[in-house]
């Protein structure tokens, strides 16, 4: 008997399965620390001390995890209209280059609020701009998205690179990367929010950006479930040959969703650059965008799953720094591997538990 | 310089740029002719690299590398097969999965072992595939044209460039030859019509996932044993894509699948030597755009503005009876 | 005093045969000296620089010296917030009162191996390969240029450049078919200023018969008898130096700028080239190396207007 | 490969098939409940029921494509565990399925040999495959190239090859799973002489089919399975259709809607000269004209693949025309997107609810918008109010007596006819000018299909126009005004409802015009 369509309830599907799948990846991960001869334990605890320790690394947490929302939400608004989108990181790098305009031309004149609004737009504007070309031959051209984005990831690094080389780089600074913004041109830091909890956020750049991402994650809420628009997109997403029935269009829809999509990874750029470097660097995205997909597809592309999914990986990422600074045989590689396995874990075999929870579950669940 | 010689010069260089293209690509093309997409050749390649150089570093023996390179790289399809065979999982997914793996693992592992910010030692001469010269080879250099052809670009070349070639027409005789190609092919298509003739389709498309980890076993070891003499991490860069993209411009076919390896190995070569030149009327151009430049040219290809490829029709759908 | 230096690597981890390695060396000597204990850290991506250098801040390490530009940014903001920590930052400058930034003029020894490669070379034609292209690698580039055109005025230099980002400095593979390629435009010395990369320059000059030219660290006996020379930047002394002047409360901020005179770049010759560098050779590089130190030959450092004189 | 070894005598008189208590479950659907058949050897026996009753399913068990969770399959008498298809094979079982395994791009030889290459290599089989091949052709008449590739055969020819595949491998006893709905009559009567001279040959037939003609044609027992159960056997000479079509649907036929005159008004959709091609350039729809009018309904028969699916699709727009015309209310409308179609009163209820016409992992009352999801009512600008789509979805699914009456509930989990309602509800309640309907009581129960077609006439009564089209002969008799008959793509004639089931029939095989 095959159990793919009994339907499991909520807390089932959305808690027991990515809490088991993560727990399968952090066990992959265990062994390979093992192999490696350092304590898998001893890692586990320097992880989460490192991450959550204190109040900076609290701060430093957050500060990942709201790059990580960005992005997973710019995957999951993707993956909604059925698209798979792996150039996120490629539009936050971009989107990075309409924050910093704008930081670069308003800095001097206004303070941060005025600036914000503006860099939101630049931002997302740009990112939305590199999501455009891949969107329309999708739409257009049938040209397979996941790999059109991949190559605009490529094409956006060597744009990025030639920029900050040759255009934006300071004259005589070794670094390829632009001036540093000035205090109107920054983000800045929520102390008072770490505060509140009677935390110290000391150099952490956790900032405002958290702020835009929770406004972004409600919004998408807004957008996926209570817009028409959304409404379309979940239809395409489903079922494109339903789409064509109602009558939805799908150059549109697709090309929509992806600017939405890159839009929001573009706004990951405020964080990373407005927020902490306070300018524009080379390679400043770091993968966020590729952690956004596994951030996703654990989150279920809903935006409260995100939220915990994007904290969770940033507990990773603040933690794993840490985790390689106490134990330098472990480095900080460590996360792609973990991060890897939550993809293949809540990803690819999401169906390898789940007909073993029908069985535990069925039992108790009907009457 | 002599625009011949430049020539010349420049395709020996796309040769020795394409050959972990083109195994890569045919790797790609046993998974896919099956039915399933493969991204994760990117990974595949990576932990063969990883695993050659280490087996050669530790024996001084590049046969050993390879066959540890190969053997990593069956395990790391063999994963992939479980994902999406055996748990029909989303083989787009699980390929990024296994690609994340390929890329943090090797380095945990080089840092771990070797203390050499994630690569290996350079591995010894011995260990390496080195360049063989073929009868001839200087004695023809002054023959023109096809002196320097054959001495240049033919001859020089370690053994897997000629392995590689071998290849082309060796997957071409497994896929329309043999009892295994027809079969694999016809997964690719309709699994359904070969699971009503009597035969696994998860079998099948399991075997075919290992002749896709033995190819990118050797793309890898190329990589780290014959162009080079080390892993390096990431050093795959990108290339798994590339072939990706080269598999589809060449529609799935094995001697296409050749010709599309070497033009984007040309350009990778090209870009490499107009580096710092300028152009005329043009002048300098920036090396980023001979960087983007297959990148750009692959979504060209994509959109079907030269032709349209039509993949298999199984691929990417995990094969499932029951609903 | 008591003191606990740490030491954070540039990406290219710190076996690299080079500029890391060179890093390592210093510190080494320190320790095998003074029998003070350090710590160090090997950042595999740019991102994790910051953090480390914090890390060690944070926890009471000083000095804390973190060789490479790369960690320009992240050196002037964590050293703004410990102000009582010692800092030490390697081919770049930072600005601040507790900061020594130490700079070489690798244009000198640029130019002293240049010279080697001018006079070495059969064809006339010399090759340079840089790492990622940033003016640093420009200002080795220039250097080198000079050195050959003052050995054969008609020497010609192809200069090739890994690539754009921190990978440049990773891939031995691109370095390799660059030397490849400038071999087969007649170019029978390759200098490769490009860290790890650099590595495929030489492997593949030594598979092709070539002569090549090591960077940072002495990298004759890499491929012995392929390598020319090396032009070695020592890194070690201002690692060793750095640990030093603190551990005896001499620690000074500021710019040092370490040229030929202060033997902070310099040619190699060991058993492994010795061969390779003819009486003649050393001859007219060790009067190069005295007219540099008099100032009578000013080499052109490609950093102070961004252009190589032509 | 065996090809008819003589029977041991012991052996010749057991039953070819037992099947005893199979049960098969697909999730929450009980397709097999405790199934006992019992085919005898050298014998046509039919199995009928109705769309979702579990043939299929019975039949991919005997032929180990699916495993049943319980029961024993015999063989022969002997009880044998068939977990694959080759044991299936091995068993000399070979089955032509209802939607055809074939591999589209290989030739014909290829799909022969598939699974049967008689060694590594190819080049040793391909020799045999041909001689084969020739001899099956010359014993039964079963003519194909061997080198032509799939896709490029009809319909009727691709079934050939299918059964040719079972030849090749040494059936003994053939499974055809409703072999009849793609073929014309005529191609029809040909595969069934082609049957007749296997049973002569002591071969053992299995036939599905929804046509009781054909089971009164040609099979020797019929089975009735209904909703996952084998309800009865019948000697098929001791039967008739009426008692069939009884324990089909397990109670007495209404063969008859109730129905006054049409009272047709100004004609409100108008074809012309409409021409479709598909994505491979061959033509589907050929020059086809007709017009509707207000309170009368038109019905499409013929065939299953004979155009009318494009035909309706074209009209709906979801199909890009190559050439003709559509108006409606004398404004052309060829081209325009379904959005723009509804907005000027066209209707469609879909012939595939699965993909179509439903998003089966939307709850019910997301279904009951698609399409009209734009529309103001639901919420003004870009805003969806659930509210008002979740009121007004309660008062169809009372209207509709949708069960569960719970829009809260995922639209997989209703039964195929409620599925049914959801869409007919959808669209009649928008209060259209125009419909059209695609099959509008395929994989329906009874009760729902009278439900629907009470609709059906309603809307005809309320003065719409209705464009109907289905391959259920007795459907199309009951519930059109007129009748126009499809043929490979064109319209050969149109008769009124009174008309002749023969000259109907003969029509839609192409024969009279
Ligand atoms: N692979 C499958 N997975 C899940 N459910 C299935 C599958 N195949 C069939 N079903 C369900 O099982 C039931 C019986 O289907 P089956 O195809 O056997 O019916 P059938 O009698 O052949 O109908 P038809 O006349 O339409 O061909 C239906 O409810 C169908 O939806
Ligand atoms: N493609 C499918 N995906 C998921 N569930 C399905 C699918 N097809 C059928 N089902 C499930 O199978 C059940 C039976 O479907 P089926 O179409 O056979 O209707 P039925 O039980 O015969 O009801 P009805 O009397 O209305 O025809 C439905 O309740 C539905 O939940
Ligand atoms: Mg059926
Ligand atoms: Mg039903």
């Amino acid at each position: 008997m095959t159990t793919a369509s009994v339907s499991l309830p909520g807390w089932i599907s959305y808690g027991v399965i990515p809490l088991l799948n993560l727990l399968l990846a952090l066990f992959f991960s265990g062994l390979v620390v093992w192999w490696i001869g350092e304590d898998p334990f001893e890692a586990l605890k320097f992880l989460v001390q490192g991450a959550l320790g204190r109040g900076d690394a609290i701060g430093f947490t957050l500060f990942y995890a709201t790059s990580f929302i960005f992005t997973g939400l710019s995957v999951a608004v993707a993956f909604h209209a059925g698209l798979f989108n792996i150039g996120s990181e490629g539009q936050a790098y971009v989107g990075g280059l309409g924050a910093a305009l704008v930081a670069l031309a308003l800095d001097r004149y206004v303070p941060w609020y005025v600036t914000m609004p503006f860099a939101i737009l630049g931002a997302a504007a740009f990112g939305a701009a590199w999501a455009f070309i891949p969107a329309w031959l999708q739409a257009k051209r049938g040209s397979h998205i996941v790999i059109t984005t991949i190559m605009f990831n490529f094409i956006g690094a060597a744009l990025m690179v030639y920029l900050l080389v040759h255009v934006l780089i300071v004259p005589g600074k070794m670094a390829p990367e632009t001036r540093t913004f000035l205090p109107g041109g920054q983000l800045p830091k929520l102390d008072w929010l770490m505060a509140l909890f009677g935390l110290k956020l000391g150099p952490a750049p956790f900032n405002v950006s958290f702020l835009i991402a929770l406004v972004m994650c409600f919004l998408v809420w807004l957008l996926i479930w209570r817009t028409k628009l959304g409404y379309e997109m979940r239809t395409l997403g489903i079922s494109p040959s339903a789409a064509v029935y109602a009558g939805i269009p799908y150059v549109r829809t697709v090309i929509i969703a992806m600017l939405i999509s890159g839009g929001l990874a573009g706004m990951m750029s405020l964080n990373a650059v407005m927020g902490a470097s306070a300018r524009l660097q080379v390679e400043f995205v770091a993968g966020a965008g590729f952690v956004g997909i596994a951030v996703s597809l654990m989150g279920r592309s809903h935006p409260v799953g995100i939220v915990l999914a994007a904290i969770l990986f940033g507990v990773l990422y603040q933690g794993g720094a840490d985790l390689s600074f106490e134990m330098p045989n472990i480095t900080r590689d460590m996360i792609v591997v973990i991060q890897g396995l939550v993809i293949l874990f809540a990803g690819a075999l999401e169906y390898m538990l789940r007909p073993a929870l029908v069985r535990l579950y069925q039992p108790f669940g009907r009457t | 310089m002599e625009y011949f010689d430049i020539f010349v010069s420049i395709l020996g260089s796309a040769i020795r740029l394409s050959i972990p293209l083109l195994f890569t690509a045919l790797a790609g093309l046993f998974s896919e002719r099956a039915g399933i997409f493969d991204i994760g050749l990117e990974g595949k390649m990576l932990v063969s690299a990883f695993a050659a150089a280490c087996v050669a570093y530790l024996t001084a023996n590049p046969w050993l590398g390879l066959l540890a390179g190969i053997g990593v790289s069956i395990v790391f399809s063999l994963v992939h097969g479980f994902a999406s065979i055996t748990n029909r999982g989303n083989q787009i997914v699980s390929g990024v999965a296994l690609n994340f793996v390929a890329a943090g693992l090797t380095v945990v592992l080089a840092q771990a072992w070797f203390g050499q910010g994630g690569r290996t030692p350079q591995v010894p001469g011995e260990g390496r595939f080195a360049p063989i010269i073929l009868p001839g080879a200087d004695a023809m250099r002054d023959v023109p044209v096809i002196g320097p052809l054959y001495a240049n670009v033919i001859s020089g070349n370690n053994i897997l460039t000629y392995i590689a070639f071998l290849m082309v027409p060796l997957s071409w005789w497994v896929l329309y030859r043999t009892r295994f190609g027809l079969r694999l092919r016809a997964a690719g298509e309709n699994p359904g019509a070969v699971d009503t003739a009597g035969i696994s389709v998860t079998w099948l498309r399991y075997r075919a996932l290992i002749v896709t980890g033995f190819l990118a076993g050797f793309a890898g070891t190329y990589l780290a044993i014959a162009q080079s003499a080390a892993f390096i991490n990431n050093m795959s860069a990108g290339k798994g894509y590339i072939a990706l993209a080269a598999l589809i411009f060449a529609k799935w076919k094995p001697v296409p699948v050749m010709f599309a390896c070497l033009l984007f190995g040309f350009l990778d070569a090209f870009a490499n030597f107009m580096q710092g030149k300028s152009l005329p009327w043009i002048g300098e151009v920036p090396v980023q755009i001979f960087q983007a430049l297959p990148y750009i040219l692959t979504c060209v290809l994509l959109a079907g503005f030269i032709g349209v490829a039509r993949p298999p029709k199984a691929g990417g759908v995990p094969y499932t009876k029951e609903r | 005093a008591d003191i606990k230096p740490a030491l954070v690597y540039g990406t290219g981890g710190k076996f690299d045969k080079s500029f890391n390695e060179a890093a390592y060396a210093g510190a080494e000597a320190f320790k095998k000296e003074s029998g003070t204990e350090y710590r160090d850290f090997e950042p595999t991506s740019d991102t994790q620089g910051e953090q480390a250098i914090r890390n060690f801040a944070s926890r009471g390490f000083n000095p804390v010296v973190a060789v490479s530009f790369a960690w320009t940014s992240a050196m002037e903001k964590v050293a703004a917030e410990y102000p009582d920590t010692k800092f030490v930052i390697v081919d770049s400058v930072v600005d601040l009162k507790n900061v020594r930034s130490v700079v070489y003029k690798e244009e000198e020894g640029s130019y002293l191996v240049g010279l080697l490669a001018g006079m070495a070379s059969k064809t006339g034609k010399v090759g340079f390969i840089g790492g990622m292209d940033i003016p640093l690698i420009r200002k080795f580039g220039c250097g080198y240029v000079q050195g050959a055109k003052a050995a054969k005025a008609d020497a010609q230099v192809f200069q090739n450049m890994v690539g754009t980002t921190g990978a440049a400095w990773n891939d031995p593979v691109r370095g390799g078919e660059l030397a490849k390629n400038q071999m087969d435009q007649g170019a029978d010395v390759i200098y490769a200023a490009a860290g790890a990369s650099g590595l495929g320059v030489l492997q593949t000059a030594a598979d092709n018969k070539k002569m090549s030219i090591g960077v940072d660290s002495n990298q004759n006996y890499v491929h012995p008898g392929s390598v020319l020379t090396s032009m070695v930047k020592r890194v070690d002394l201002a690692v060793y130096n750095a640990f030093k002047d603190t551990k005896d409360d001499k620690f000074t901020a500021g710019i040092t700028a370490l040229g030929v005179k202060e033997d902070g770049v310099a040619y190699a010759i060991d058993d492994n080239n010795k061969s390779l560098i003819t009486e003649d050779m050393k001859k007219a590089v060790e009067k190069a190396k005295a007219d540099i130190i008099a100032g009578t030959v000013k080499v052109h450092d490609y950093m102070s207007d961004n252009s190589c004189p032509k | 490969m065996r090809k008819g070894e003589p029977l041991s005598l012991d052996t010749a008189s057991l039953p070819a098939i037992e099947l005893v208590g199979i049960d098969k479950r697909f999730g929450a659907v009980h397709a097999n409940k405790n199934i006992n058949l019992t085919v005898a050897k050298g014998s046509i026996h039919g199995i009928i029921g109705e769309n979702g009753a579990g043939k299929s399913t019975l039949m991919s068990i005997l032929y180990g494509f699916y495993q049943a969770d319980q029961g024993e399959i015999r063989i022969s008498g002997t009880p044998v565990a068939i977990r694959d298809s080759q044991a299936a094979i091995t068993a000399g079982i070979g089955m032509v399925h209802q939607h055809f395994m074939l591999v589209e791009n290989f030739t014909v030889l290829e799909n022969v040999m598939l699974g049967a290459e008689g060694g590594q290599l190819l080049a040793k089989g391909v020799t045999g495959v041909r001689r084969e091949l020739k001899r099956l052709e010359q014993d039964y008449g079963l003519e194909v190239d061997p080198d032509a590739v799939i896709e490029e055969l009809p319909v009727g020819n691709q079934q050939r090859v299918e059964i040719l595949k079972a030849l090749y491998r040494g059936a003994e006893i053939l499974i055809l799973d409703e072999p009849t709905g793609v073929l014309t009559p005529a191609e029809a009567d040909h595969l069934f002489r082609i049957l007749q001279v296997l049973r002569d040959q002591g071969k053992t037939i299995i036939l599905i089919t929804h046509k009781l003609r054909e089971i009164m044609a040609i099979t020797d027992t019929v089975s009735v399975m209904r909703r996952g159960e084998m309800v009865a056997t019948r000697k098929t000479a001791e039967t008739t259709v009426e008692e069939l079509a009884e324990l089909m649907v397990g109670r007495r036929v209404l063969l008859r809607v109730e129905k006054s005159e049409a009272n047709p008004g100004a004609v409100l959709l108008s074809v012309r000269n409409l021409t479709v091609k598909d994505s491979r350039g061959v033509t589907m729809v050929d020059d086809v004209s007709f017009d509707v009018r207000a309170g009368e309904i038109v019905g499409i028969a013929g065939v299953a693949g004979n155009g009318q699916s494009e035909l309706l699709e074209a009209i709906a727009g979801i199909r890009k025309p190559t050439s003709g015309e559509i108006f409606i209310e004398g404004k052309p409308v060829q081209g325009a997107d379904p959005s723009r179609l509804r907005a000027l009163g066209l209707a469609h209820i879909p012939e595939d609810r699965h993909h179509m016409g439903l998003v089966l992992k939307f709850e019910e009352y997301e279904n009951s918008i698609l399409g009209y999801h734009r529309d103001q009512r639901y919420g003004r600008g870009g805003m969806l109010d659930l509210e008002a789509v979740r009121k007004e979805a309660e008062e169809k699914i009372a209207k509709y007596d949708i069960r569960p009456p719970n829009p809260r509930l995922r639209t997989a989990n209703f039964s195929g006819g409620n599925q049914q309602k959801i869409v007919v509800a959808r669209e009649i309640e928008r209060d259209p000018k125009m419909l059209i309907i695609g099959q509008p009581t395929r994989g329906v129960d009874i009760g729902a299909i009278e439900f629907i077609h009470r609709r059906i006439i309603d809307t005809r009564d309320a003065g719409k126009a209705v464009l109907l089209v289905s391959v259920e002969l007795d459907e199309i008799r009951s519930l059109s005004d007129r009748i126009l008959v499809m043929f490979a793509g064109r319209v050969v004639g149109e008769k009124t409802a009174e008309a002749d089931e023969q000259a109907l029939g003969l029509m839609m095989a192409g024969i009279a015009a």
